[in-house]
């Protein structure tokens, strides 16, 4: 099982347990936890108007697929001997886990470049929408521009 | 021909609805036409085309506006992504 | 405690969420687990030669001095919130976990970046040797240039 | 005045020792000095001077040849690490 969508919480030290379990051959493991931060809310200043909570949308089906082909993209590019993603939906607290990415290889370069790959594309293909609660009420979380030219480092020409 | 029409996140939730089955008239053949078709019904339908870079997916895949439709068909139309 | 050095192995999923525990502000936390390969001994062919395992040897004192330098380095150059550095000592099997290291942020840029170069400074300027025992004999490891010129990468002008 | 010198890994293996308490002679200044000093005691010691990238640390930082010594100094010599 590559990648998984779920509401439940994740164990990251399994996760990365795992991809190396029962074999010798692995050398390099890197991974990633993203987590709500209560201070995230666009345009916040500090103290004011923090995150109490935030909502993970999806489009079932095609959340799946497309995280799954941004896996089948990262394991062109590099040589991976495991790779696992798991995103969590639903509602979520400030300081918990909403997402992982892991990314086993024989050498670390390969290890860190597809993990960190992998998250970029994640952050602008797969299709999560996050809302946040507030004081001030519900918002629909802004696409970064940041995060459209974090993926487009990785465009081939 | 009749399509799946989804929505979601800000969209959805300004359309009030998530989903829609729709027969589609002779003249729209692309999912940009579709868009154009649901925008016209006016207010709160506009938003399809006020929509800051509004993302389309035809069959669960990411697609731009001038990707043909046939009969079956399932269309998302939502705002840029924002997980991770 | 920032750094240590030990024969006991580590859990990382416990080392990755005491990094965030009792807070809100942790966007972001990557790691890197490294690992004893059996077929890493240097030029050794498809299922011969191979490693069957490795004993690291360090230098008390100046290795916990050199790790905790290398990390006052990488949060002089990005934002970090928290960094872990674990690197095991002794004999060591194939399959086993020989080097953690973990780095919160607010960003997954910064988290990445600074994980990756603790590991890149680490291989060339933290003092610990390899030795790998294979069924013809025992043989240090041989430093690899690809060390030197990934460190390189980090020069700044 | 009198310094410790440390060995590593393979080089502490070819001198079949770890480490050694020596006073120097007045004419040894550096780290390189020290180094010439002992690797001119010959087998096994001429190792010191055939160790290819010798990497020296004066009191446990990682220093060049040139760099000077004073009593008291903790100098370790050691091949490229290999950690990690």
């Amino acid at each position: 099982m590559t990648v998984s969508v779920q509401e439940a919480d994740f164990d990251a030290g399994t996760e990365i347990a795992a991809l190396s379990a029962g074999r010798d051959d692995v050398g390099a493991v890197a991974s990633f936890v993203g987590l709500v931060r209560a201070d995230k809310a666009a345009g916040a200043s500090a103290g004011t108007d923090a995150v109490q909570a935030m909502t993970l949308e999806h489009y079932p089906g095609m959340t799946e697929k497309a995280l799954q082909e941004i896996v089948t993209e990262a394991q062109g590019r590099w040589e991976l001997q495991g790779v696992r993603v798991i995103h969590r939906v639903g509602r979520l607290l400030p300081g918990e886990r909403i997402v992982f990415v892991a990314v086993a290889s024989s050498h670390r370069g390969d290890a860190f470049a597809a993990c960190e790959f992998i998250m970029d594309y994640l952050k602008t293909r797969a299709p999560f929408w996050k809302k946040e609660e507030t004081p001030a009420g519900g918002r629909w979380v802004d696409a970064r521009e940041s995060d459209d030219s974090a993926a487009g480092r990785w465009a081939t020409n | 021909m009749t399509v799946k029409v989804l929505f979601f996140a800000g969209l959805r939730e300004a359309l009030g609805t998530g989903s829609e089955s729709l027969a589609l008239p002779g003249g729209v053949a692309t999912v940009g036409g579709l868009r154009d078709l649901l925008a016209a019904r006016g207010e709160p339908w506009s938003a399809l085309a006020t929509t800051k870079n509004l993302r389309v997916a035809l069959n669960q895949q990411m697609v731009g506006l001038d990707a043909p439709l046939k009969g079956g068909d399932e269309v998302a139309f939502f705002p840029p992504v924002t997980g991770g």
